[in-house]
């Protein structure tokens, strides 16, 4: 193998050519392989999985694997090459991973109690919640804000040790099955509107809480909630962070959420990817369609590339580099692909998609979550490009975060929040 | 030349529009599990037949309105905008296979009650397979007799659950033909159509007895198929234009960032341009009635461009508007999924319009030859 | 024919059908068939081109044939449907009509004579624009300005009977072929943008104008042109409307621009159309390719509903009716229709339309002006959504003026023109 | 696992970036009538040809640098970020030939030249219609004594007029075999190719003599054409990220009612879908460029996924590009259009995107059977 050196000759740069046996052992070249089947940290986890053929959510947490990449005791420091052996010994065990189960404990909130939490808070909730005995939800939306999150309106107000909460959330995923939770709510009207908000950690099932589930378009209502806060005292020791600090730790944790999602799957990175859709339409003979065909292998290569950006995240935390723009631009492919994807597959079907028809095209015997048919994953996919901010904000941060073009201007951004709506800051 | 809208024209749709905006009420339908029937689809019909209605393109020597083809797709129009939930569908494609495929004895007799809302039609061609053509899963009709025994299925037949009758095409020694059948002959199941605001249905039959039509058999379906694909066209035209406005309105009036969000240029130019879409498929619809209503050699390559262009206007369209409202819109409990429902089922009710735009090619590639 | 009567009953309207010979005879319902071939009004003009086979400039303006609809003694007063026989006589006698060589002079600019000029300008200038001695052109845009129009920045400073001109424009069709134009310029720097703004007539060949043609991406120079002005005399009596007029004079004649490119041809409305298109495509036999079929297919419909569009709005006027939305949302669909088109023509092509070759696909021996091949009109075509306001300026004009949405905020509008790049401005 | 760039490539890049940064001038071809021979296409092969980049796919055995693929595209990016004007794509393409289907002495005594900077190569292989595959145009060989007449013509053959020596594919008994042929025993007629940053000509062949390249013929096209693939994705994709990063730029500098019109959301979400693009544009040449370097049993999907991707990608940016810059963008003065047709050239110049995403679906159709 040859490598090079650069050098520097007054103001030209040189190439030469030569070769470093140094460096060639050191294999820095890009290589897309997965970690070996013979790597000793994964036959270590193998063994224990087949000593654990069932592993309780106790087991599973107890054995670092919950959160394999927190530290110790939570979890085992892993880097992000054991969590991809991890992730794969999960499948391969056919068990189900806490993320993928829980993911809004383990992902967001458990993340943020590491972050911003108290070391009571954690010796108090991380155990049943990497155990599974504590599926979390999160408190952000509210009716009258949308895309403007934070114009939140939901109000906590000190009183003694408590904060006392009223106000209304909606479109909260898992509320209705969740035990706990993270709101943001404003705790200073008098500040501008970002900067008056607080984050709690709140036990679902506190007096005052309602919880009611949305029926979507789908006729089902497995995904969104309204939530309702009357006179909810929640002790001011669950507050996260210190006052003020609830609008960073909310992007924190929807950043997080957003990353999660440069996946292929149909819908918001879960159910069938592009792979499936190709497959299914080749089974069924469908792929024949010259035009079926073009778009199908435009999903596929779409599907493809979005697989390598979510490989190429992680291999970025692997090498030690700084994650790339990927998370943001990820999530906004990834939305209309899975609306791309599953208008075809339902295009596919004819004029028989239009029945309820959980029989589109085949899928492997794998699991999909939710949406492991492709009809509902259809009717499902408007909301897609709406969830974790809409694409139209998402294009905004893009232009606005990566590539540095000016920020949209928000008259209301920089007023103390209850003066927003006073008839000058209207006008501007 | 006139390509405008009459007063006239003006003054039908007027009429339609007060008629229907006092009349449907789709509450009923925002509801979980809701489904037509509970909505007051027959209830609607009745006051439809009181205005004559099921009488618009019959002619008048058999006791109908004898309207043409832009004052019906003034009323469609409105039908379409309102999702009125009603059986006018059905009604309205057996009484064109009647008109095409009937002798003028039959014309009298069916088109006749038809006319004078006493009885409700079906028509019922497509296979399990969503075809529209002679296949393998043909209905088979034999002679007995005096008359015709038929045996088979049919599947999306729009309608077949309220109608009266049911206009059936079948295979009689080998050929096309089509049938009427009595509904109390045929077993009706309901599909879980994901459109709730139309009632379709697959129908068995199992030696029902039918009258054969005794006109020319080969004209029905070309005759019926355009005139569909204009219902279904100025239907989704109207509801392009619905949808539009829709959500224009709420652009103004929902605030973020301390402007409505119909100030920010996302919003704006995507309804722009559904606003130009909007503008095509009304033109498109209007230039198909006015071919169909004066027989122009060009009236099939007009409703069939009508109906290609319209389907994925309203697509585009209800998209759009759920897109405007945000997660709100994605509720069962606004009507936004309604219309996005009727515009994805008027798009494959009768085939994609990527097979009509076929058609469009095959009918030029033989004007050219 | 059955007709119907509408009839309020209290509050509820019903529907009562009946005849009525009268209104049956009145023929006031829907018709897409041009004027017959034995009108009298067409026999005439097919007589007098009978007897002027190839009729001068002179003789078509005398006959009131080069802007018919203009009252006499310019025109003959006609009537759209009028209008609509003798563009097709013209195109049955073989000649270009002076809209269509002159479409500057007779469309916007000698339209602008009748509403804004003195009776003198007229007498003098009308003439020799309708015989086609004079071709006009339009100064409107400047390096600066953009889509910002009113932004611009060349100034004319009264001196005497004369006002004296200084600054640049760009963009000017026929600039460098043009006798006489108008220009909008600045006379008055201390009003908003848009107030200060005036139009003056201009001879080409005055001293201090000098005309740079401009090369664009096709390689060729017939588009666009640079002038110059360079202390340009114009007399006070050469000012169209008064001073101030300026913005809503050059508004005027855009629209009308504008509203003429709502045609099928594939640039600006010009050109061939998608029945060219599609009888190429089935001519060669590219029509047999399925993903160019359906393709095809589409941009044929699109077509067929622009023609539709720009017919409904000639007969619109021919009933009386207002002019409806057709002009701003015809350009906005035209602009991409053409584009479209371009390149499925090229793209149809294969390797081969890489090179520089006219031979795309057969046209019909048919005047196309410019754009008579599919390969110029392909390299040409970026320039659609650009030319008479981008498509940008275009969706926002809907989207406020049709849809009456929200105008941008533009913080330059109300001040006065010399105060803009005044720190405060900038920053607002 | 390691989908990182190292530090290593990343220097590569980067010192590739400082080379062509100052030797690569576009200014001359910004006049109208320009060629790219006017250009210094020749003066910068030279200064490439010192840097060794001739040899950099060649193995170190033919004297050459042995180079890695994703090596490879760290400079074939540069190249395609600049619109380097050097005949690099004809050396490259016939060096590969060379690979595939010489044999050792052959490859020895050719690449030894071509590493050295010695021997510019071109290879011609396309038909008048474009056609890649053995068809009615192809080239005949004849065998003539100890060697080989060529008679025929090939098309769109990438610096055909600068090479030395091409490599010509032509019939041979039927077969399709691989042959040498001095550029001086053909006539090479320049073609007025639309992308004038690369020089492309027709070829005609009259009893030309022509060494046969002995080795495995079967496999020559499909080896190139992956790398050809690549080579094209890796301009393409790098194009794509010039052109986002030209029209930023400028969206941030050029004010418009106020604002720099890089605050209008009608740029941004423009921009930032271009963005999107030229992401996953870049993440398909890099692991094409690594299934390359293994010799994965997928190089073949990836090269053909990157190319078709890519290629649509960078016509995207380049269109974009030009309507964010307005009318002057759409001047020949300004190098905006010079990317617009190398994007819309390298999107046709071995066959449509289209083509191959039917290679995609056949490759995974046969994978699946």
């Amino acid at each position: 193998m040859t490598i090079f050196f650069v050098r520097q000759v007054g103001k030209v740069v040189h190439l030469v050519y030569g070769k470093s046996k140094q460096l060639e052992e050191q294999d820095s070249v890009m290589d897309f392989n997965f970690p070996a089947q013979d790597d000793p940290r994964r036959i270590e986890i193998r063994e224990w999985f087949k000593n654990h053929p069932a592993p309780s959510g106790k087991q599973i947490a107890e054995r670092g694997l919950a959160a394999a990449n927190w530290p110790e005791p939570w979890g085992l420091s892993a880097d992000p090459e054991l969590m991809l052996i991890i992730e794969e010994e999960f499948a391969r065990a056919g068990v189900i991973m806490p993320a993928v189960s829980n993911p809004i404990g383990v992902n967001q909130c458990g993340q943020s109690l590491l972050t911003w939490g108290t070391e009571e808070m954690r010796q108090e909730l991380l155990p049943p919640t990497l155990s599974g005995e504590y599926l979390w939800c999160m408190l952000f939306s509210e009716p009258s804000g949308g895309s403007d999150l934070g114009a939140l309106r939901t109000i906590a107000r000190r009183d003694g040790d408590d904060f006392v909460i009223n106000g209304q959330k909606i479109w909260n995923s898992a509320a209705d099955r969740a035990q706990i939770g993270v709101v943001v709510v404003r705790t200073d009207s008098t500040a501008p509107k970002h900067k008056g908000l607080t984050q709690f950690v709140i036990d679902m099932n506190m007096p005052g809480i309602t919880v009611r589930p949305i029926a979507d378009m789908t006729g089902e209502e497995n995904e969104y909630n309204e939530v309702f806060f009357e006179d909810v005292r929640v002790p001011a020791s669950r507050m996260l962070g210190k006052e003020g600090d609830g609008w960073q730790i909310t992007m924190e944790q929807l950043q997080t959420e957003r990353q999660s999602m440069t996946k292929p799957g149909a819908v918001w990175g879960s159910g069938p990817s592009a792979r499936e859709l190709m497959n299914g339409l080749i089974q069924t003979g469908r792929i024949k369609d010259p035009l079926i065909r073009d778009e199908a292998a435009a999903l596929y290569v779409e599907g493809e590339l979005l697989r390598l950006l979510s490989m190429r995240h992680l291999s970025n935390k692997i090498n030690g580099k700084p994650a790339g723009i990927e998370g943001n631009v990820g999530k906004m492919v990834a939305s209309p692909h899975g609306q791309k994807m599953t208008d075809l597959a339902k295009r596919s079907q004819g004029v028989a998609g239009m029945v309820y028809n959980k029989d589109v095209l085949p899928l492997p015997p794998k699991h999909f979550g939710l949406f492991d048919n492709w009809d509902y994953a259809y009717w499902f996919s408007p909301a897609t490009t709406l969830g974790v901010g809409t694409q139209e904000i998402l294009k905004n941060t893009i232009a606005e975060r990566v590539l540095g073009l000016p920020r949209d201007v928000d008259p209301t951004a920089r007023v103390p929040f209850n003066e927003i709506n006073k008839p000058n800051v209207k006008a501007a | 030349m006139n390509f405008s809208l009459s007063d006239d024209h003006e003054a039908l749709r007027a009429s339609a529009q007060n008629f229907l905006d006092k009349e449907v009420d789709l509450s009923s339908l925002l509801v979980p599990g809701a489904t037509v029937a509970k909505s007051g689809y027959d209830e609607l019909w009745e006051k439809i037949a009181g205005m004559g209605w099921p009488g618009l393109i019959i002619p008048e020597a058999y006791g109908g309105l004898g309207m043409d083809y832009i004052d019906l797709v003034m009323i469609i129009g409105e039908t379409g905008r309102t999702l009125a939930p009603a059986p006018l569908f059905g009604t309205l494609a057996g009484s064109w296979a009647i008109l095409a495929g009937g002798s003028e004895e039959q014309k009298a007799a069916l088109l006749g009650l038809v006319a004078a809302g006493e009885t409700k039609l079906a028509f019922a061609i497509a296979d399990s397979g969503g075809s529209y053509e002679p296949g393998a899963d043909e209905v088979i009709a034999n002679a007995s007799g005096g008359e015709y025994i038929l045996t088979g299925n049919r599947s999306f037949v729009v309608d077949a659950a309220a109608a009266d009758k049911i206009i059936v095409a079948a295979s009689l020694n080998g050929a096309r033909r089509y049938f009427v059948v009595d509904r109390a002959a045929v077993a009706a199941e309901l599909l879980e159509w994901r459109d709730i605001t139309r009632q379709v249905a697959s129908v068995r039959l199992e030696g029902a007895a039918a009258e054969l039509l005794e006109g020319d058999a080969a004209s029905v379906w070309p005759f019926v198929r355009n005139r569909l694909y204009l219902l279904l066209a100025a239907e989704s035209a109207a509801g392009t234009q619905a949808a539009l406005t829709d959500a224009v309105d709420y652009a103004k009036q929902r605030v973020a960032f301390g402007r409505p969000i119909g100030a920010f240029q996302a919003i704006k130019h995507q309804l722009a341009e559904i606003a130009g879409q909007a503008e095509c498929a009304g033109a498109a619809v209007q230039y198909a009635a006015w071919t169909l209503s004066v027989d122009d050699p060009r009236a099939t390559l007009a409703a069939t461009m009508a109906q290609s262009y319209a389907s994925e206007a309203y697509c585009n369209a209800t998209y759009r508007n759920i897109q405007v409202f945000g997660a709100i819109g994605f509720t069962w409990e606004m009507k936004n999924h309604l219309f996005y429902k009727r515009a994805r089922c008027n798009a494959e009710l009768l085939g994609s319009p990527r097979q009509q735009r076929e058609e469009v090619v095959s009918f030029l590639e033989r004007e050219a030859a």
